[in-house]
């Protein structure tokens, strides 16, 4: 691992929590990791598992999926359906082998830029220790 | 071959401080179907807009990236812009390297590939994109308002009175609801018949609003602005056009039945109204106990009618409205008597529920008004009041506060006091709660004034003893046991949400709380509104109000129905999902996902698929996620879309 | 004719593998594949390996040609050129599939480069048989326990070791590389009884004038029943020694793609699917038709030889059963 | 002889005479006796030459898709055939009163590689018989622990019977609650070495299809997996993951644990210990007794509001 690697982080972030989240900690100026990059989406619960591999397949060392807290979601339930299935895809991309560190899942509200500035703090921090995902990744 | 253009904003040295903005641009392109990029010191100023529209026109884009603050900022004003230039407005995408970026790191290096990054899932994102309109529906303007009570009449009103014409559905034979069964009202002890009245006649004479009493809604289909409601008219077996309301009928007719509007103190006949001032004054026969229903004989009622009005061949008629906007409003039932045996609700006449108490204070009621015990009629020196009777109380599944009980509990105790002026309430509590205007000192007046005396603890057991009923229970602030004898018990029992509201709910596609109370879309910012369009709630159809507060939230609902009212076409994001029929499999494992039932079966010719109802659909996309073979796209956050976007991100 | 002491395998393929990638079979999860040896136990205890020869020589995913660039600047640059490699174990009839595609795909007036560059970068050791499994028809369809078609050297297994004989120059080639490990034959006994090995399934089997009885057959009633059970999957044809049926696509990340090519099957229901929506076998009958009438029909016809070699992998595979000795049996009696 | 084969012979052959059903899905005789084929009868003829015995292996529940188009099929289901069924109709792709079911009580299937294997020669016949299986050879019967003759998705059936039958053959056995152990050893390895297995056994996949294309739970008319934006039709080991954790997410609430996907597979893949984990997890952090039974709310179509957040329990039972 050559000492300018850098973790890739991709997050997909629900428009109205986290990805608001995101928008303010930029507002707050809270400095974090470069490592990661978002992909706003309506919903945490529109996250078709399927694009989480995908990101691992195409070299991502980590991936996130965030949204509302439960309760908040603004479409009432979709981050329920969140919580059922990636309670399921957690476990599973484990099982199949991938370190806990490298998948993560979260609640952060629109007034936690706090939280999502932490969050990936502690994940840059947990890959680069971990170093380059191969797992699941094809080759280049 | 798509055309992107790619618009670096500095934002000053909002971004240009961090990233180096030329670099990003020169990387943009670099990427296949660029076809233009350039940056500018603020891009969502005048002149930086018409460097985009420029470059659309001039190079003939088929698609544009701003690279500049968040979309929560300047989207729509780039999507504005673009529009201007010719290009549809959902060609537009938003590479946030602001908030996301150059505002959260310092390293111009790392700032500046990660701005590069995101312009490129940007540019892959818009590649993908389809131009858009935005969904257009006609608006109805006609509402439809459920629930003839207080709630139901202000909103019907509020509507009526800005122009817009109203379909008023009761399911009973008159207006008025649950007010018209109460005496007098906290905290002013107005009499509520002289309120209500004035505001009944109102309604029923409002040229807007069409009153249709003893109806049902049976079936609601469409959407906000473009509903269609099929409405039951029940038969009263009186031809009520024909029918003068004189009420000859109700007189001569020989058969008495207990009245479930005086809590079975008092009678009705089988054919009659509820009360006298009954709005509309047409009478019902109920067919349950109606001797020639029963028999095949008597017809008094028919006999005597002037005017022939008495039908017994009448049937159900169900006819059908176009409404633009629904309001709920129910109103709210109290728990049935089977749930308190412990207090002898049911088992001895003089335990009675604070409704039945109304009736005996209400001057049209079966006592003329004065207090009288229903087992001997005699006037009671001491009455009890039990409060939070099932509300509060888990173990009864109620654990909510009924919350208006406090109130009329107080207000009973006076009216008690000064009809009875030698006699003693006692009003066993948990907690008062008098919030509200002029509501705690109302409580006090009760104690002070009127002498109430309010005993905190609950009521273990009541039962007869000489002709009495005695009243065990602990007075938990002295911690002594206490025993009444008293000679009425009046129970506040808990406001539960009525039988019918359930059915209703399903018909409306509108959710309901464990309890069976309509659920708001937001507990505090849209009280009044549910999560399907269009439909909106007033009064205790939601949760236990009173008067007042049904009032308020009706005026509130009436002002949302007519903020819809005041457009001719209501305008909806497109950003909804659709379903691609060759690759639906008509499983339907979207539809139990989807929070606003916009989601049916449609057959095909030779198989069933999902279709999407636009009009409901708010773009949440978890029915796209749940779609195994990627039939069901959500426009604008499409598979190829997100699965672009992660590709380009892992460059 | 030469005889290599068992012992002296291992010696002899290090020495082949310092010019070029060699394979072996090799035990994994119960099941014995070809896979690149690097001194690991070989396993000579097998009927066939699952995977056939056919897909070292033809890979099932292989870069056509390679491209940078975008849409204005875009350049394109051939795929590599494939490094030599040497295959150890692969069955007579493997071999002899090997042959048939060759024939298909280097002896028409198209010759497929990139098979010829790769067979010619191939040197196939064949392990002739001495024993037949459970599925083996070979015979059936003309192909024999050591049959020579297709391989550069063959081994045939002897007592204490294997008879080598090179069938090419390039076989010979290879045996001059490893002339220390082989000794004077004493006689050909071994690569007799291969030669004279029964296959009781080709027994039962009759393709006696096949080709004239199923002519007119097309429209027969049997092919929509016998269809039934096929679930249009690609095991037979990814299986299949000589099925070589591909399709072309491109692959991108960035500004830096592949054009490749990969193996179809005719069995899945999108295989001739058309840009317009046109599918000229949409149901399963025809794609099963397609595929028997394919091996002992049209291939006869065109090629001289069934494109079946009998080596029973379908037979043993098929989750349905629907298999070629299945057809051949049923044919046998539904057929005039 | 053979009675139950006799009794199925002549209710399928009724129910076709007797017009109820245009074909009738069984086995029939294959290339030897320990391989039945998948059987469509259409005549009382056809009906004549049905098999039942305990060779016969492959799952029937899928052919229902295709064959119920042109009227009502009569099937012989044992209970991976009945929950196959239920799934179908679950996805509203085949109606219910478009099959009729006759109802076995199954006792497992005998692999006929396995048994060919353990008895060193072919097998004509076979007999379940509690913990030791009877197969018949040219040199007499021998006898072995049913744990080693049995097709490996008979050994973790937990569903002798269909749950429902139109007429049953013989009296239903009952059905028992299904074990995970494979999915628990794999559980206890570290992560490298759970990687490792899947790698080694992915390795080998020939994207054939046969799993899909044998599932009833994969019924769809499309398949995302045949479409290049989600799945290239390039095949190295990242493409397989992609197609296993695809493949395995799409049936996880749905898969019957029929276990026709590995049955299918040509190269060894063990595809139920994928969708075993899904069910185990399913069956912990959801409350679902069963969850390889279709339920009224698929697991993955509703949610409870105190459902666990499961990743976060996840990385201590891992």
């Amino acid at each position: 691992m050559s000492l300018t690697w850098e973790p890739r982080i991709v997050g997909f972030a629900c428009r109205w929590c986290t990805y608001a989240g995101a928008d303010l900690a930029g507002t707050s100026r809270l400095e974090y990791p470069a490592a990661i990059r978002l992909i706003r989406v309506p919903c945490s619960g529109r996250v078709n598992p399927s694009f989480v591999l995908r990101a691992f397949q195409r070299g991502a060392d980590g991936v996130l999926v965030a949204g509302c807290h439960p309760g908040d979601c603004h479409y009432t339930s979709g981050n329920l359906f969140t919580r059922r299935r990636y309670s399921l895809v957690k476990r599973f991309l484990e099982y199949l082998g991938m370190e806990p560190e490298r998948f993560r899942v979260e609640w952060i509200s629109a007034a936690e830029g706090h939280r999502f500035a932490q969050v990936v703090r502690e994940m840059t921090a947990d890959l680069r220790r971990l170093g380059p995902n191969r797992k699941m990744r094809e080759e280049t | 071959m798509p055309r992107i253009g790619v618009f670096v904003c500095w934002c000053g040295l909002n971004i240009a401080g961090t990233v180096d903005v030329e670099r990003v641009a020169e990387a943009a392109r670099a990427i296949p179907g660029v076809v233009h990029a350039e940056t500018y010191k603020y891009f969502c100023s005048e002149p930086g807009q018409n460097l985009i529209k420029q470059a659309i026109q001039e190079k003939r884009l088929s698609g544009v990236v701003v690279a500049a603050c968040s979309p929560s900022m300047h989207e729509s004003t780039f999507r504005e812009a673009a529009r201007m230039a010719g290009l549809n407005p959902y060609l537009v995408q938003i590479a946030n390297i602001r908030e996301q970026c150059s505002w959260v790191h310092t390293d111009r290096e790392e700032a500046t590939v990660k701005a590069s990054a995101i312009v490129a899932a940007m540019v892959a994102k818009v590649r993908r994109d389809e131009p858009l309109e935005p969904l257009k529906f006609p608006v109805h303007r006609k509402a439809l308002v459920i629930g003839g009570g207080i709630a139901g009449m202000q909103a019907a009103t509020d509507i009526a009175e800005a122009g817009c014409p109203v379909i008023l559905v009761e399911q009973g034979p008159n207006l008025g609801g649950r007010m018209a069964q109460l005496s007098e009202t906290f905290p002013t002890l107005d009499c509520a018949s002289c309120i209500l009245t004035p505001r009944t006649a109102e309604v029923a004479r409002h040229p807007l609003i069409e009153v249709l009493a003893y109806s049902e809604v049976r079936e609601v289909t469409g959407y906000v602005g473009d509903f269609t409601v099929k409405i039951a008219r029940k038969p009263a077996y009186v031809d009520w056009d024909k029918c003068i309301g004189c009420m000859l009928c109700q007189e001569k007719c020989p058969r008495k039945i207990p009245s479930d509007f005086e809590r079975g103190l008092g009678s009705r006949k089988a054919i009659g109204v509820n009360f006298p001032q009954a709005v509309p004054n047409r009478p019902v026969i109920d067919r349950e106990h109606c001797t020639y229903f029963e028999k095949g004989k008597c017809g008094v009622c028919a006999k005597i009618c002037p005017v022939g009005a008495v039908d017994f061949e009448q049937t159900e008629t169900v006819r059908e409205e176009k409404v633009g906007a629904i309001v709920v409003a129910t109103g709210f039932d109290v728990l049935p008597r089977e749930a308190f045996g412990e207090y002898g609700y049911g088992k001895y006449p003089d335990v009675i529920d604070s409704l039945a108490f109304e009736r005996l204070n209400s001057s049209s009621g079966p006592t003329d008004g004065v207090i009288r015990r229903p087992s001997d009629g005699k006037i009671p020196r001491e009455v009890v009041f039990i409060q939070c009777v099932g509300s509060r109380d888990p173990d009864k599944g109620k654990p909510y506060c009924s919350k208006i009980c406090c109130m009329y509990t107080a207000k009973h105790a006076m009216l008690y006091r000064h009809k009875v002026p030698d006699g003693q309430a006692y009003i066993f509590y948990m907690d008062v709660r008098a919030g509200g205007k002029g509501y705690e000192e109302f409580v006090q007046r009760a104690v002070e004034a009127d002498g109430a005396l309010y005993l905190r603890g609950r009521v273990a057991r009541v039962y007869p003893e000489d002709g009495r009923l005695l009243v065990k229970g602990v007075d938990t602030l002295s911690g002594q046991a206490v025993e009444i004898a008293a000679d009425l018990v009046v129970l506040a029992t808990a406001a539960v949400p009525r039988e019918e509201a359930r059915g209703l709910a399903q018909i409306l596609k509108v959710g309901t709380d464990e309890h069976g109370f309509f659920s708001e879309a937001h507990p505090k910012l849209r009280p009044v509104e549910t999560m399907t369009r269009g439909i909106f709630l007033a009064g205790s159809v939601q949760a236990p109000r009173d008067i007042s507060e049904s009032v308020a939230q009706a005026s509130g609902a009436a002002a949302k129905v007519l903020a819809l009212f005041s457009r001719d076409e209501l305008a909806a994001d497109p950003l909804v999902a659709a379903v691609d029929e060759s690759r639906c499999s008509g499983c339907l494992a979207c539809q139990p996902i989807c929070p606003y039932h916009a989601i049916e079966p449609k057959a095909l010719k030779d198989r069933q698929v999902a279709s999407v109802n636009a009009g409901l659909c708010q773009g949440c996309g978890a029915c796209a996620a749940a779609c195994r073979s990627g039939a069901m796209k959500l426009k604008g956050f499409t598979d190829e879309q997100i699965l672009a976007e992660v590709g380009t991100l892992c460059l | 004719m030469k005889l290599m002491r068992a012992g002296a395998l291992p010696r002899l393929l290090e020495t082949l593998g310092r010019q070029a990638q060699v394979y072996a079979p090799a035990t994994e999860d119960g099941l014995v594949l070809l896979r690149p040896w690097t001194g690991q136990a070989i396993a000579t205890s097998y009927v066939n390996p699952v995977n056939s020869l056919k897909g070292l020589v033809y890979p099932q995913t292989e870069a056509v040609l390679e491209f940078t660039g975008g849409d204005e600047n875009l350049s394109l640059r051939e795929a590599p050129a494939p490094a030599p490699q040497v295959v150890f174990g692969g069955r007579p009839c493997d071999a002899a599939g090997l042959a048939l595609i060759a024939q298909v795909l280097l002896e028409g007036t198209f010759v497929d480069e990139l098979f010829r560059r790769r067979r010619e970068a191939t040197t196939v050791l064949t392990v002739a048989c001495r024993e037949p499994g459970p599925y083996c028809f070979c015979r059936a369809m003309g192909v024999s326990p050591a049959d020579e078609r297709g391989s550069d050297v063959m081994f045939y297994p002897a007592d204490d070791g294997y008879l080598v004989e090179a069938v090419t120059a390039r076989g010979e080639e290879a045996l001059q590389a490893v002339a220390g490990l082989l000794a004077p034959a004493p006689d050909t006994g071994a690569r007799d009884a291969c030669r004279e090995l029964r296959i009781p399934l080709a027994e039962k089997l009759t393709t006696d004038r096949l080709a004239a009885r199923l002519e007119g057959f097309f429209e027969h009633p049997y092919w929509e029943q016998v269809a039934r059970r096929c679930r249009s999957c690609g095991t037979c044809a990814y299986l299949c020694p000589t099925c070589y049926c591909t399709a072309i696509f491109d692959t991108s990340r960035g500004t830096r793609g592949r054009r490749l090519r990969g193996w179809d099957s005719c069995q899945f229901k999108d295989f001739l699917l058309m840009a317009g929506g046109h599918n000229p076998r949409p149901a399963k009958k025809q794609r099963v038709r397609n595929r028997f009438l394919h091996k002992l029909s049209y291939s006869p016809a065109n090629h001289g030889a069934y494109g079946c070699v009998g080596c029973g992998r379908c037979v043993e595979k098929c989750p349905a059963d629907l298999h070629m000795v299945a057809v051949l049996t049923d044919l046998g009696e539904v057929l005039p | 002889m053979n009675e139950r084969q006799a009794k199925l012979r002549s209710i399928a052959g009724s129910l076709l005479a007797e017009g109820r059903v245009s074909l009738f899905i069984g086995f029939g005789p294959g290339l030897e006796p320990s391989r039945p084929v998948p059987w469509f009868a259409k005549n009382a003829d056809e009906a004549g030459k049905l098999v039942l015995d305990p060779f016969c292996g492959p799952g029937l529940a899928r052919y229902l898709l295709d064959e119920t188009a042109a009227g009502p099929a009569g099937i012989v289901a044992r209970g991976c055939d009945g929950l196959g069924l239920e799934r179908l109709v679950a996805d509203k792709r085949v109606g219910r009163d478009q099959v009729y079911v006759v109802g076995v009580a199954c006792r497992g299937a005998v692999d006929p590689d396995k048994a060919r294997r353990l008895a060193g020669r072919p097998v004509f016949g076979a007999e379940v018989n509690g913990e030791t299986v009877a197969l018949t050879t040219a040199g007499g019967r021998l006898s072995f622990p049913r744990s080693d003759c049995l097709l490996d998705r008979c050994l973790a059936c937990a569903d002798p019977s269909p749950r429902t039958a139109d007429t049953w053959l013989e009296e239903p056995l009952p059905g028992a609650q299904r074990e995970f152990e494979g999915v628990e050893a794999l559980e206890k390895l570290g992560p490298d070495d759970r990687y490792a297995f899947w790698a080694r056994h992915l390795e080998r996949c020939l994207r054939c299809h046969a799993c899909r294309n044998a599932c009833p739970a994969c019924n769809c008319v499309a398949c995302s997996l045949d479409n290049p934006e989600w799945l290239e039709r390039t095949t190295g080991l990242a493409d397989h993951f992609m197609f296993h954790f695809t493949r395995a997410y799409h049936v996880a609430g749905r898969c019957v644990a029929c276990g026709e996907c590995q049955r299918a597979c040509p190269v060894g893949i063990p595809l139920m210990l994928l969708n075993e984990k899904f069910m185990k997890d399913i069956r912990d952090l959801f409350a679902v007794p069963d969850p390889h039974r279709p339920q009224e709310a698929e697991p993955l179509g509703h949610f409870s509001p105190d459902d666990p957040e499961g990743w976060r329990e996840g990385d201590e039972t891992l």
